[in-house]
């Protein structure tokens, strides 16, 4: 249990977390909680469950256990209803509209929240130029590294106040990710909390407040990234 | 379950009175013609919307080579087979450039402009009317004759339906058998790969353009036997109504849904259970019979969306399992 | 063999090249994704094919696959022009790929996803029995690391079962030539490892492959020779030590040294 | 046990209807009210060969196989001594070789083609047990040709449309009827067929109108909806005439929301045409029974049809096809709509009606609205049966 | 003799028409992915509630009107009754087509086999350039166009209308952006039948109502939305006047009996050229 001065700004908790595919249980029991300004990063090897827990968290399964997002359980929320309260969710397969244009994606972003669309348009486009340059081309004409780039500004385009991230390094060239991580460091500025679910330790390390690691659908270690680093499970896990 | 099935095919003659035969024969060509768009669209998933053609296309070459130019029954039916092949090919070839729905359209609407086309010509294809039935493929012999008659078949009406109804059994097992070894084989696994996703397949080093061409054709080739083989007998004839118009084409995909797409024993099995109910209902309610029996296959395909063999199976085995689980309880 | 082997434009061909390209060109509308690319790949290396995203990595390896035929250009693959030549016949002449986004046939366990890629191109076909095709299918999943998803279907699998999905799928053709995009996205930095050793291994049994990704960790380790492009043309080429010490590389790709 | 000789008959005279969709198609309704009538008078006056007759109805749905089942299942089955109905040639042409096989008498009620009676005229033997108390197509033609000069002289007709329905039945509608017109001095610049799922008449109408005719005549039994609708709605400059099978029906009026005014069509029967002395009674008997007057060839020569086979029934003491098709093809039977007598073996169109002055005659009515805003449907040709005289649409 | 006017005021009319059914159908067809057959049912139950409501004895406007609604509503039932719950796109065309016949049918069983004649929404004529035209024709022109310009500016200019076009293409990446999709498609769906409701009125008081009306527009609809390339509602209207201008066409100039089949042939041969319609979009596999 927290202490109760922790849970008064505890913007996400998840507590006792379960959720199945049918028979493969994908999480067990997970503890989980975001406080207001934090970045957390999840981590944890493939098929440990990150994408599962943020895909929950985004509304999209069913499960036992309890969400809480500002409050309220997610189960009781649709999801149009936690995008109004300021959650956004930029998924591993990152789920666009291939038949539109790059600027039409972007500003369906803002789509429950259209005050500031222009500014927030040429926000994005100041961040990833590639975008701008491929404004009019049509989604699926893109490659791998500008859709997740477009993944990310759809994202920001909502002007969320609470940030998921499945993999947002995937397929990108250092140099992009590090425009990323300079976005990112932007957003964080703003006092978005972040949970970012990340395969690059580097990366996570990097942005993180706090991290969690999964394992077999279970929160194996928690912790700063300085507690972690000593950390011997997590050294055999990072591998060096 | 199926044996039984068999069994009861086999001896239908003895069980069932004349009347009722006759129609199973003609049941067991709905079966057949079931049969082969399974063939084609349950297991590629090229939906076809207009298999008719090929039933058209083998049952009026049939009737009009042996009508018209005085060709036999059985070479009739070859030609009329060869025929519906070649539709098939042609077919086939468009299907390379299509996908999904824009096939369904090209399908559907070749039966469309072929009635158009039987209508500009009624001297040759009959128009509307259809053609006269062509000679049927065999007559009872007298010996044939006086050993039915013996065993209780008098009228030389009951003796041609017992006849028929063994000729469209075997050509009905025939085919079957026929597709069930195919399905079964390599070539079943390609069809539905194709059906998941074709460029895996390209990946996978096949060309599923070949495949899909000899789809439609093989397809297109036992649908046009069975419409040949259909117009020879006593129960077919060579009209647009029972063997082209669009009618056709959608209750044969609307038996193999509901029997379950890419089984090829679902539709064959429910191709003739269709055939019964549908003329139970017409015969008891008369003009509301259809609107009920639309109503029965909407709720079957609603609530067993697999289609009744697979449903059922699924089904069956879920009492099943409910019934291990109370038999031992604790696990 | 031909003699394409032996002649070439500027002179750098190898009677051992595998895969040759030149001066290929791929245009998109106005968009120009691959621009003027020449380079070729030696039998038995394992090259990796790097740039920014966009670069156009991944519309040369649909070049190259058969996906779709470049606007200009000629491929030849050992010796042989394949310009334009589909996929699947391709496929037939040892060449192979995986997809950077996955596509395993959902309808299938594991083992028949790997199985139908065994399965003969041909209508009649006694000459593959069954059983052998599954006990090889077999073989390919315990060599991917794939032995314990084996029956289950493919959206069961977690990503890195995917990606090994994909790559079985691709052995399974019995390839000379592997073609991988992007092999590493989302791999645990010990799956990275696991991948890299079973690449290593293929190559020891005779098998040329080209690599993308965008892990330099991972990939710079694993390659004999990189090329990189950008904007569709190449920008450098050669040993992973010298690509990471490349300016240019570094001012586009790396974003600073490594 | 299968194959058991089940036609046993021995339960009274029996007799199968094969109507289309009895109970909501007009034709099918007519059908079944004719035979269900005729069957009730005739069992009134003691039935026949001293037993009730049963009466089976069956909906073929018009369709060819529903068709050949319900027939089966009435000859094999029910073992029923004689079949009446079908109103659609295509299906009646399929039937054929099942009549021959069974060899039970069937009397047509209302399919109109001369092909029908083509078999009987290509082998006798086989097919003699078809008979037609209205005749067919050609001589409905000979008919609206008629009338057409009528017109030519009444109303200058002098410029005549043609347009027919894609159907086997309108065959002689295409062929005949041009010279048939010309022979009058009727100019015919249009002649067309059209499919029988035609619901937009406006370019074809439009094809007429710049053809300058006044008038077209139409054959058709499925399209009058449309047709009539848009005719009245894009007020044509053409008068509407022919064989226009749906407004024959005395219902046709209301059904169609009052679009058939003006229009006309020819019919063996209409109910104010005093075609014998007996037209007016069945037409009132049949209105106080059914609340409509009875419709076209499908009441009329049904009912017909059934009285004229059991009276020859009655004077041979049989219902056995061999004794009855010889005496049905040489008896004479006073109708509802006059004289019955069957045209012979050597014809051109066997056991079809024969037509003539003191034979069956056709008329040529028009639907006109009466004072109190009811349909009727008024003879207007030919002059000595005619009840009013024609109206032209107010709209010329 | 060929009459050029004639064929193209016909056309005109003609195609607006054809264009008001397909948009119906393409909406659904590219946005929820379904392909709703019971569009010719909802066709035939836009004319016949015109049809019976004037029976009672008010204007055909408020046929009009009420036929929107029962449009609507048939599909709103239509879809969170059966549709919604249905997977595979295959049963979903199965289903409707079944729904389409039993409302074809039940027609059939109420009303009977006869057409019934819808009456005009605007009595009288006049004549344009010499050639006359029914104001009820004209008023069909300009309803159409105003139900398509309407929806077009809705689709294309509004956010809603880009949440349709956005649900079609990725449910998941509507909801993630905040479009509720379930109430999307259900909107979908009901402004389908609005317009094929409304549609069925005008077919109605153009040519005439019967239960079996909804099968030539319906196989029209489909060529037309396959024609003009799934989901663009600007190829469904050049498609719809295309294959209007082909019908009219074949009728007056080379004969009646083709006049269903030249528009096929030419839809054969198009799509054997452009797999994907005029303005098509690849389908995602
Ligand atoms: N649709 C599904 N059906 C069945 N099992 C699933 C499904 N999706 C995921 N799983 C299983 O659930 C487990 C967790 O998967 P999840 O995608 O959440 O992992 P992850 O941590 O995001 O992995 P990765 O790093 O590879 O993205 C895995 O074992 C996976 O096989
Ligand atoms: N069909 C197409 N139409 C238009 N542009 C296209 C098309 N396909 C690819 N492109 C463009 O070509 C460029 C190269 O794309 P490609 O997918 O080859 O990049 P890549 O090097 O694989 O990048 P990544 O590492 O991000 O996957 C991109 O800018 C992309 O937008
Ligand atoms: C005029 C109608 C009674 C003709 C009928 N439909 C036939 O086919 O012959
Ligand atoms: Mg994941
Ligand atoms: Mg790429």
């Amino acid at each position: 249990m927290s202490a109760p001065e922790l849970q008064a700004d505890t913007v996400l908790s998840v507590e006792d977390l379960s959720v199945s595919y049918g028979k493969v249980q994908a999480l067990e029991d997970v503890d989980i909680d975001v406080r207001s300004g934090e970045t957390v990063a999840v981590i944890g090897p493939n098929g440990a469950g990150k994408s599962t827990l943020v895909d929950t968290i985004g509304g999209f399964h069913e499960y036992d256990g309890s969400v809480r997002f500002n409050g309220t359980e997610v189960a009781d929320t649709s999801t149009p209803e936690l995008i109004e309260n300021g959650l956004f969710y930029c998924t591993e397969r990152r789920d666009l509209f291939d038949f539109m244009s790059v600027e039409q994606n972007l500003r369906l972003g803002s789509y429950l929240n259209g005050e500031g669309e222009e500014k927030r348009l040429e926000e994005v486009f100041d961040l990833f130029p590639r975008l701008e340059e491929r404004r009019s081309q049509e989604t699926q004409s893109l490659s791998g590294g500008e859709k997740q780039m477009l993944s990310l500004g759809r994202g920001l385009m909502s002007d969320p106040e609470f940030l998921i991230l499945d993999e947002p390094s995937i397929g990108l060239a250092p140099v992009i990710l590090q425009d990323i991580s300079e976005a990112l460091e932007s957003i964080q500025e703003l006092s978005v909390e972040i949970l970012i679910c990340e395969q690059n330790i580097t990366f996570a390390l990097e942005h993180a407040d706090r991290l969690y690691l999964l394992e077999n659908g279970s929160v194996r270690r928690s912790g700063t990234p300085d507690s972690l680093e000593s950390d011997k499970f997590v050294e055999t896990y990072i591998g060096g | 379950m199926g044996i039984i099935c068999l069994g009861g095919l086999a001896f239908a003659p003895f069980l069932l009175d004349v009347l009722t035969l006759r129609q199973l024969t003609g049941a067991l060509f709905l079966g057949m013609f079931a049969m082969s768009w399974d063939y084609v669209s349950g297991y590629t998933g090229q939906l076809s919307f207009g298999h008719s053609m090929f039933f058209a296309a083998g049952g009026y070459t049939a009737a009009i080579a042996n009508l018209q130019h005085g060709v036999t029954p059985a070479l009739a039916i070859g030609m009329g087979t060869a025929v519906a092949a070649l539709f098939g090919i042609v077919v086939g070839f468009p299907a390379l450039r299509l996908r999904g729905p824009y096939l369904a359209l090209i399908t559907l609407i070749i039966p469309l402009i072929l009635v158009q086309i039987t209508n500009i010509f009624p001297d040759v294809l009959g128009g509307e009317a259809g053609l006269r039935s062509p000679e049927n493929l065999i007559s009872v012999g007298d010996t044939a004759a006086s050993i039915l008659t013996m065993i209780g078949f008098r009228r030389p009406f009951d003796q041609e339906v017992f006849v028929y109804f063994y000729i469209s059994l075997m050509l009905f097992l025939g085919i079957y058998a026929l597709f069930y070894v195919f399905t079964r084989s390599y070539v079943g696994d390609i069809f539905t790969a194709i059906r998941e996703d074709e460029d895996a397949v390209l990946a996978s080093g096949i060309n599923p353009a070949k495949f899909k061409v000899f789809a439609f054709t093989m397809s297109g080739a036992v649908g046009g036997f069975a419409g040949a083989a259909f117009v020879h007998t006593p129960v077919g004839s060579p009209s647009p109504g029972s063997l082209l118009l669009v009618v056709v084409s959608i209750e044969v995909v609307l038996i193999s849904i509901l029997g379950g797409m890419g089984t090829i024993t679902g539709p064959a099995a429910v191709g003739i259970v269709y055939y019964f109910v549908r003329d139970i209902l017409q015969t008891t309610f008369s003009h509301v019979s259809m609107v009920l029996f639309f109503t029965l296959a909407l709720l079957v395909l609603f609530f067993l969306p697999k289609g009744i063999i697979p449903g059922l199976s699924d089904l069956s085995r879920k009492i099943l399992e409910l019934r291990d689980r109370r038999a031992n309880p604790t696990t | 063999m031909s003699s394409h082997a032996t002649q070439s434009v500027d002179g750098t061909a190898r009677t051992d090249d595998v895969l040759r390209l030149e001066n290929v060109t791929k245009r998109f509308g106005g968009v120009v994704a691959v621009d003027d690319l020449s380079f070729s790949v030696h039998d038995g290396e394992i090259l990796g094919f790097i740039g920014p995203n966009g670069a156009g990595k991944s519309t040369t390896f649909n070049c190259v696959s058969g996906a779709f035929p470049p606007t200009d250009g000629t491929v030849y693959y050992q010796g042989e022009d394949i310009t334009g030549v589909p996929q699947y016949a391709l496929v037939e002449r040892g060449l192979a790929r995986t997809y950077q986004t996955f596509r395993p046939l959902e309808d299938r366990t594991v083992l028949e996803n790997v199985s139908l890629s065994m399965v003969p191109n041909k209508l009649f076909s006694f000459s593959e029995f069954r059983t052998d095709v599954e006990d090889r299918a077999r073989e390919i999943c315990q060599q991917v690391g794939l032995t314990e998803y084996m029956h289950q279907m493919p959206d069961e699998l977690p990503h890195a079962g995917l990606l090994r999905l994909e790559v079985g799928r691709a052995l399974g053709t019995e390839p000379d030539l592997l073609l991988v995009d992007e092999p590493f996205a989302g791999l645990t930095p010990e799956e990275v490892d696991r991948t890299a050793t079973l690449f290593r291994s293929l190559r020891e049994d005779g098998m040329t492959l080209i690599v993308i990704d965008h892990n330099m960790h991972g990939l710079l380790d694993l390659v004999d020779r990189v090329v990189v492009i950008s904007f569709g043309e190449k920008i450098a080429e050669g040993t992973p030590d010298e690509i990471r010490n490349d300016p240019t590389v570094q001012e586009a790709y790396l974003g600073g040294e490594l | 046990l299968g194959g058991t000789d089940s036609s046993g008959g021995s339960d009274g005279v029996q007799i199968g209807l094969l109507a289309f969709e009895p109970g909501s198609a007009p034709q099918g309704t007519a059908q079944k009210q004719a035979a269900q009538m005729a069957v009730d008078e005739l069992n009134d006056d003691g039935g026949l060969l001293g037993e009730d007759i049963q009466l089976h109805v069956a909906n073929y749905q018009g369709d060819t196989t529903t068709a050949e089942n319900r027939y089966l299942e009435f000859v094999v089955e029910d073992g029923v001594d004689m079949t009446a109905g079908v109103f659609r040639t295509e299906v009646m042409l399929d039937l054929m070789d099942n009549i021959a096989e069974h060899q039970v008498v069937h009397i047509s009620g209302g399919n109109t083609s001369p092909e029908v009676s083509q078999f009987l005229a290509d082998d006798y033997d086989q097919y003699k047990y078809h008979f037609r108390p209205y005749g067919n197509a050609v001589i409905w033609v000979e008919s609206v040709a008629e009338f057409a000069g009528y017109m030519h002289e009444e109303e200058g007709w002098d410029t005549v449309g043609i347009l027919n329905e894609e159907f086997e039945w309108t065959q002689p509608f295409s062929d005949d009827l041009p010279g048939l017109l010309e022979d009058q001095g009727i100019d015919v610049p249009y002649n067309e067929r059209y499919p029988g799922d035609t619901d937009n008449f406006t370019p074809l109408f439009d094809s007429l109108e710049s053809e300058g005719v006044d008038a077209v005549l139409m054959s058709m039994a499925h399209t009058a909806g449309p047709a009539q609708i848009q005719w009245r709605d894009e007020e044509r400059d053409f008068a509407i005439a022919g064989l226009i099978s749906q407004i024959n029906d005395p219902g046709a009026h209301e059904a169609f929301d009052g679009a058939t005014e003006f229009a006309m069509s020819n019919t063996p029967g209409v109910h104010k045409a005093e075609l014998s002395d007996q037209t007016t009674s069945f037409a009132e008997d049949y209105y106080d029974e059914y609340g409509v007057y009875p419709n076209d060839a499908f009441a009329y020569a049904t009912y017909d049809g059934i009285k004229m086979w059991a009276e020859v029934v009655a004077q041979e003491e049989t219902t056995d096809s061999e004794t009855i098709v010889p005496a049905l093809a040489s008896h004479t039977y006073e109708g509802t709509r006059g004289t019955i007598e069957f045209n012979g073996e050597d014809s051109e169109f066997p056991h079809d009606a024969v037509f003539g002055e003191d034979r069956l005659r056709r008329v040529n009515f028009q639907w006109q609205v009466d004072d109190d805003g009811e349909g009727v449907q008024e003879v207007i040709y030919p002059d000595d049966l005619a009840t009013s005289d024609y109206q032209e649409p107010e709209w010329f | 003799m060929v009459d050029f006017v004639g064929i193209a005021a016909n056309t005109l009319i003609l195609g607006s028409l054809y264009a008001l059914i397909a948009i119906g159908f393409t909406l659904v067809f590219g946005v929820a992915g379904q392909a709703n057959l019971a569009h010719g049912g909802t066709i035939t139950i836009g004319a016949f509630t015109a049809w019976y409501v004037s029976g009672l004895g008010y204007s055909v406007w408020i046929g009009l009107l009420a036929a929107t609604v029962t449009g609507a509503l048939f599909h709103i039932v239509l879809h969170s009754l059966l549709v919604k719950h249905t997977e595979d796109p295959v049963n979903v065309l199965i289903i409707t087509l079944l729904s389409w016949l039993i409302i074809e049918y039940s027609f059939r069983a109420m009303v009977g086999t006869s057409p019934r004649s819808v009456p005009s929404m605007l009595e009288g004529s006049t004549s344009i350039g010499g050639v006359s035209f029914l104001y009820n024709n004209l008023l069909i022109f300009v309803v159409s166009w105003l139900f398509i310009i309407g929806l077009f500016v809705f689709i294309n200019h509004t956010k809603v209308g880009q949440a349709i076009i956005a649900t079609g293409m990725n449910e998941k990446g509507a909801a993630l952006v905040g479009i509720d999709t379930d109430k999307i498609t259900l909107m979908v769906w009901a402004l389908a039948g609005i317009l094929a409701g409304s549609a069925g009125v005008l077919y109605g008081t153009f040519r005439a109502a019967s239960y079996d009306m909804g099968m030539t527009p319906l196989v029209l609809a489909f060529a037309i939305v396959i024609l003009g390339g799934i989901g663009s509602i600007r190829g469904s209207i050049l498609a719809a006047y295309i294959i209007g201008f082909l019908e009219v066409f074949t009728t007056s100039a080379i004969s009646p009996r083709l006049s269903g089949m030249t528009a096929l042939i030419l839809i054969i041969l198009v799509l054997l050229y452009k797999p994907t319609g005029l303005y098509g979009r690849e389908l995602p596999t």
